[in-house]
């Protein structure tokens, strides 16, 4: 297959196709960019990182959401892709999504440390003690690279915007597996509201479009889990990690010495 | 009319070194503080921060044989000496501060036994220091500052919203103009104090490791507002960006134990750094590999006509690679089709990191050209030359002096703003209407636009990879400035095709143009004329370096007909130069 | 009054219905060697009401309230209502209460 | 209900599972035989009150629901069937839901992605349940339709 179209969904509707030289390798967003350059100037739609991790080129591509800069026309064996903007959300120009209502619901489940001592938190200089095996009980979830794919692909998303969304949800389970937070009951009570944790009937398409397999269909759950250990069991939040004292000030190991200075060490300000 | 916005501080660019700064702005003055703008032209989360990979240097135990000596050792001589040692010594004693700043603030750093941060080998250093998080710690890291900012509220954030000039009069920062891509509407921000933290410019090749939106604006900003840029001609060429596009392998792959073999099978680095092999600092592997293609031990791929070298790291084994190395083998299999635990990766050094930048002070104040601070206006991260990198950078110490810079520019800019003599918001001056005038009547005046600014951006990108590349000659470089004079020539004939007002890609995409076109000439231009070969410029004619008359910063000013240069000293402060071998 | 509970009551109602359906629908017809027409017969339905009333009783209440919090969920996702929840609660908690009622009247005349 | 403005939402696109993972198939079938449920329950709450009105009531239901004909049986096989389901899938998803079974421990990710939640034990599930409610309900096809199946 040397020659591929790209049907795309303009604003207002409309479907334009595209024909294009099919090179090997070629991505959705090379395939868009092309489109840019040389056929049709006016093709709105965002990208940035090109190697999937910076989460703007997020869009329907053959009815599923994924990242066109990682999505190769190879693997979707049909001649004429269907592009589309992601859906569940506010159509901005062509395939320009309004992400704003999907940030929003993430700064609203308070996704950061919170420490009851936020002095110590801000301006000490220590370290708190994590473990290995700790910081893999909430990594998987801070993979995630907020492009939006879950949110669209979400049937809960789909029906109800009053819904925090599946992403939301995720980063809040994992400041509730961190063990530096101590924000566990605030972050049951924003979760247990009536368009919270509950509104997830465990679909799996998060899970299923997610780029970076941060399962976010298994992050709702487990705070499912911690909600249900509070209410039912009457669970109470644990101490967060503590910070750790720098290390002793003895020697332990010689190192590597640099050579000794040519002048008296400072900074000498200068400009 | 033009509509003003106003605010106390504006944070122009939302990278690393953008987030860090307004991080510590609104930690400093948690609630009631001044009215702070985050202006990004992408959305928030999307900088090119968040493809760095390899790790963050930091000297966190000095106990067990690290030292800031050795750090700032490592570092100035990595930077060939061209580096300010003071700025080295205030960065190097900041960093272990800000690894654990960060910690604290819920970065998943990777954890030693003892549940402390971990560090690992890294290119350069002498001392295992670069704190890393699997394979994706500048992404960790702007998840980190990202969500720290959701804690305030008092700050306001512009997503996609390009900033097209700054308005600097007399000595003073005044306000900068800016395009709303979300409504088209072209606003001007008035403020007090600014900082430009846009990141390098690294678009300007074809074969780059950066994201499309890294060309360089906000040194473009510092550079048509008539201020100094320094060491342009300094780009660091990672040695290995993955084979088609130049995605960025990390270091850490190496500093995991990958080897690099060129078509004999031969591990050729013992030829070039014998003790350090695959861990040299980056101009030294990256020459060493284009040495090897050049003397034809290296491969050739089909598809793109580019020649490259083979990075191994089957010895390795699955499970190191999946807990180490976990993007890295992402990236091979999905952007080369090629999975490390069975075969070699296909790279090619690539253009990664901007060393010069616009001038700036140890506090991050923007200089003028008498070297006198600019008032009101900061720059940190790769936008900035605070010139700790010198003529090279060692790989993890760009995260750190975002991360760094953005903390001091950050406390400066609230010593500042409680200061007095903050002066008042600048009231509306023509240089405001003439920049609208420019970008708007300019580009979108309705006759055919005789040039394609496509064709203009892809020519300059063969130039530069081309002429301006890892060695670089006298006939290339003259080549280069004329053929960049030529473009710039056939710019004004570009004219914006797409009459949209909403997300106009298009003016996005001219505007960068033009930008790239100047920043280009300097580069171009400042290798020319620099006449010795030192970090990342390597000159085949003029191979050794010459402390004599090269030991200095370039500087380069807007005129009408091209850059105008000038140099300064270098500060030495702790070492001589000496000659530099690994 | 957390949402968590209405999904607890779901949950366990739901836990309840598949024991006491399975009674109702496999020990009363198939299991119970009667054919369909044969489980409308008057007598033998009200039979079933008279001897099992405790079950059916639990079937009732385990199958209105699981029934109307699923359309109170669908209510809620689909109108998705911000000042005016209340009203769809309330709505719900009257159906529940009628059909409630209802199923009680014809159990206790029936037994 | 004004338009949702946002591109492709709404109750369609939510109950549309084309090209999706076979648990969002799952979530749409939950839903309609959920629906189907609590319409027949209602229903058969205000036949059942009948009985209580006596026996000659009670046959002239009988006959107005035989005056039907078949419509009457097959309405009631696929209420059967969404109760097989209706109740088969529940019990998979209070499994996740409420014991945070089935779903998996966080792990770190390794490419190719395959998310646990949609794993081997969430899979054999999804199918059992699916093969077990295929085979009961075609005895509830028999029992009712044919008048077999009766032990």
């Amino acid at each position: 297959m040397d020659k591929v179209t790209l049907e795309v969904v303009r604003s207002g509707g409309r479907r334009i196709r595209y024909d294009l030289r099919y090179r090997k390798g070629m991505t959705v967003l090379d395939a868009l960019i092309e489109i840019r350059e040389k056929l049709d100037s006016s093709l709105g739609y965002r990208h940035s990182c090109r190697m999937g991790i910076c989460g703007s080129c997020g869009m329907t591509i053959e009815g599923v959401p994924r990242l066109a800069c990682q999505t190769q026309i190879s693997i979707l064996k049909t001649d004429v892709i269907r592009v589309e903007p992601l859906h569940s959300m506010g159509v901005m120009r062509d395939l320009v999504v309004d992400i704003a209502p999907f940030m929003a619901m993430h700064k609203s489940v308070k996704p950061y440390i919170m420490r009851r001592n936020t002095d110590e938190r801000d301006h000490s200089d220590r370290e708190y003690r994590v473990l290995s095996e700790e910081v893999r009980r909430f990594l998987q979830f801070d993979y995630c690279i907020m492009c939006g794919l879950c949110y669209s692909a979400c049937p809960t998303v789909a029906l109800d915007p009053a819904y925090i969304g599946p992403q939301a949800i995720a980063q809040s389970y994992r400041y509730m597996a961190d063990p530096r937070d101590e924000g566990w009951d605030q972050r049951i009570d924003l979760l247990d509201t009536s368009h919270g944790v509950w509104r997830c009937h465990v679909a799996g398409a998060c899970s299923f479009v997610c780029p970076k397999d941060v399962d976010p269909a298994k992050a709702i759950q487990m705070a499912r889990k911690e909600i249900l250990k509070k209410r039912l069991l009457r669970r109470k939040a644990r101490v967060g990690a503590q910070p750790v004292p720098l290390l002793s000030s003895g020697v332990v190991k010689q190192g590597v010495k640099p050579p000794p200075f040519d002048f008296g060490k400072g900074s000498v300000s200068r400009k | 009319m033009v509509e003003a916005i106003d605010h106390d501080v504006i944070i122009v660019g939302s990278g690393l070194a953008g987030l860090r700064a307004a991080a510590q702005v609104l930690s400093l003055s948690s609630g009631s503080g001044p009215s702070l703008a985050v202006i990004s032209k992408l959305a928030l989360m999307r900088s090119h921060s968040v493809g760095a990979e390899g790790g963050t240097a930091a000297v966190l135990y000095p106990e067990e044989g690290d030292s800031l000596e050795l750090h700032a050792w490592d570092t100035i001589k990595g930077s060939d000496f061209l580096a300010d040692q003071d700025s080295v010594w205030k960065f190097v004693s900041l960093c272990p501060e800000e690894m654990r700043q960060l910690e604290r603030w819920g970065m998943p750093w990777s954890r030693r036994e003892d549940g402390r941060i971990a560090q690992r080998p890294f290119g350069g250093h002498s001392y295992d220091r670069a704190t890393f998080a699997q394979d994706k710690v500048g992404f960790f890291e702007m998840r980190t500052l990202y969500d720290k900012l959701q804690e305030y509220d008092n700050w306001s954030r512009y997503d996609e919203t390009f900033v097209t000039s700054i308005v600097v009069e007399d000595g003073t920062f005044k306000g900068c103009t800016a395009i709303e891509l979300k409504t088209g509407r072209f606003v001007f921000f008035r403020a007090k104090a600014a900082v430009i933290a846009t990141g390098g410019a690294g678009q300007l090749w074809k074969f780059t490791a950066t994201s499309t939106s890294v060309t360089g604006d906000g040194i473009g900003l510092a550079y048509r507002a008539g201020l100094p840029i320094e060491d342009m001609e300094f780009m660091q060429f990672h040695p290995t960006g993955l084979i088609p596009r130049g995605i960025l392998i990390t270091e850490g792959a190496r500093g995991e134990g990958g080897y690099l073999v060129n078509s004999k099978g031969e591990r050729f680095m013992e030829r070039y750094a014998p003790s350090k092999m695959e861990l040299a600092p980056r101009d030294v592997v990256s020459r060493s590999i284009m040495k090897e293609i050049g003397e034809g031990r290296g491969f050739k791929d089909e598809d793109s006509g580019l020649s490259f070298v083979h990075l191994d790291l089957r010895h390795l084994g699955r499970e190191k690679i999946d807990a180490k190395l976990p993007f890295i083998k992402e990236l091979s299999m999905k952007f080369t089709g090629v999975d490390p635990v069975e075969e070699p990766i296909p790279i090619k050094p690539t253009a990664h990191y901007t060393m010069g930048g616009i001038r700036v002070d140890g506090n991050g104040r923007v200089l003028d050209e008498r070297s006198q601070a600019v008032r009101g206006l900061w720059a940190a991260g790769e936008a900035a030359c605070v010139s700790i990198h010198g003529a090279n950078r060692l790989g993890a110490n760009s995260t750190a002096e975002c991360l760094v810079y953005g903390r001091i520019v950050g406390e400066d800019i609230v010593r500042y703003l409680a200061s007095d003599n903050a002066h008042p918001l600048g009231n509306d001056s023509s240089l405001v209407a003439s920049e609208e005038d420019r970008v708007f009547r300019g580009l979108f005046r309705n006759e055919t636009s005789s040039e394609d600014v496509y064709v203009l951006k892809a020519k300059l990108k063969e130039i530069m990879d081309k002429s301006v590349y890892v060695f670089r000659d006298e006939e290339g470089l003259t080549d280069a400035v004329r053929e960049v004079k030529e473009l710039k020539e056939k710019y004004r004939g570009v004219r914006v095709t797409d009459g949209s007002k909403v997300f106009n890609y298009n003016l996005l995409d001219t505007l960068e143009v033009g930008v790239m076109l100047e920043l280009a000439e300097v580069v171009a231009q400042g290798a020319l004329n620099r006449r010795e070969s030192r970090g990342g410029h390597a000159r085949l004619d003029y191979p050794q370096r010459d402390d004599t008359n090269w030991l200095k910063h370039t500087l380069a000013r807007r005129t009408e007909d091209g850059p105008s240069f000038s140099f300064a000293p270098v500060c030495i402060t702790m070492w001589k130069p000496v000659e530099r071998k690994y | 009054m957390k949402e968590s509970w209405s999904m607890i009551l779901t949950y366990i109602s739901a836990m309840v219905l598949i024991f006491v359906l399975t009674f109702h629908f496999l020990l009363q017809g198939p299991l119970a060697g009667k054919s369909f027409e044969d489980t409308l017969a008057f007598g033998y339905a009200t039979g079933n009401l008279v001897s099992f009333d405790f079950v059916f009783g639990l079937l009732l209440f385990a199958a209105v309230i699981h029934g109307l919090n699923g359309v109170r969920v669908i209510a809620l996702e689909w109108f998705h209502p911000k000042e005016k929840a209340w009203l769809l609660n309330l709505v719900v908690v009257m159906l529940m209460a009628f059909f409630l009622a209802l199923g009680s009247y014809t159990l206790v005349t029936v037994g | 209900m004004k338009k949702d403005p946002r591109y492709k939402s709404g109750l369609i696109s939510s109950l549309n599972p084309f090209g999706y993972n076979v648990e969002r198939w799952s979530y749409a079938l939950h839903r309609v035989t959920g629906v189907v449920l609590i319409g027949y329950l209602m229903a058969h709450i205000f036949e059942t009150f009948e009985l209580s009105m006596g026996s000659t009531a009670w046959t002239n239901t009988m006959n107005a629901l035989h005056s039907l004909g078949p419509l009457e049986l097959v309405g009631l096989w696929i209420v059967a069937g969404s109760a097989l389901y209706h109740g088969a899938n529940g019990i998979r998803l209070i499994l996740n839901e409420m014991f945070g079974k089935l779903m998996g421990s966080p792990i770190l990710p390794v490419y190719p992605y395959s998310p646990t939640s949609l794993g081997r034990n969430q899979r054999m599930v999804v199918w059992t349940i699916t093969g077990v409610v295929l085979v009961l309900w075609v005895w509830a096809g028999l029992y009712l339709l044919a008048g077999l199946g009766v032990v």
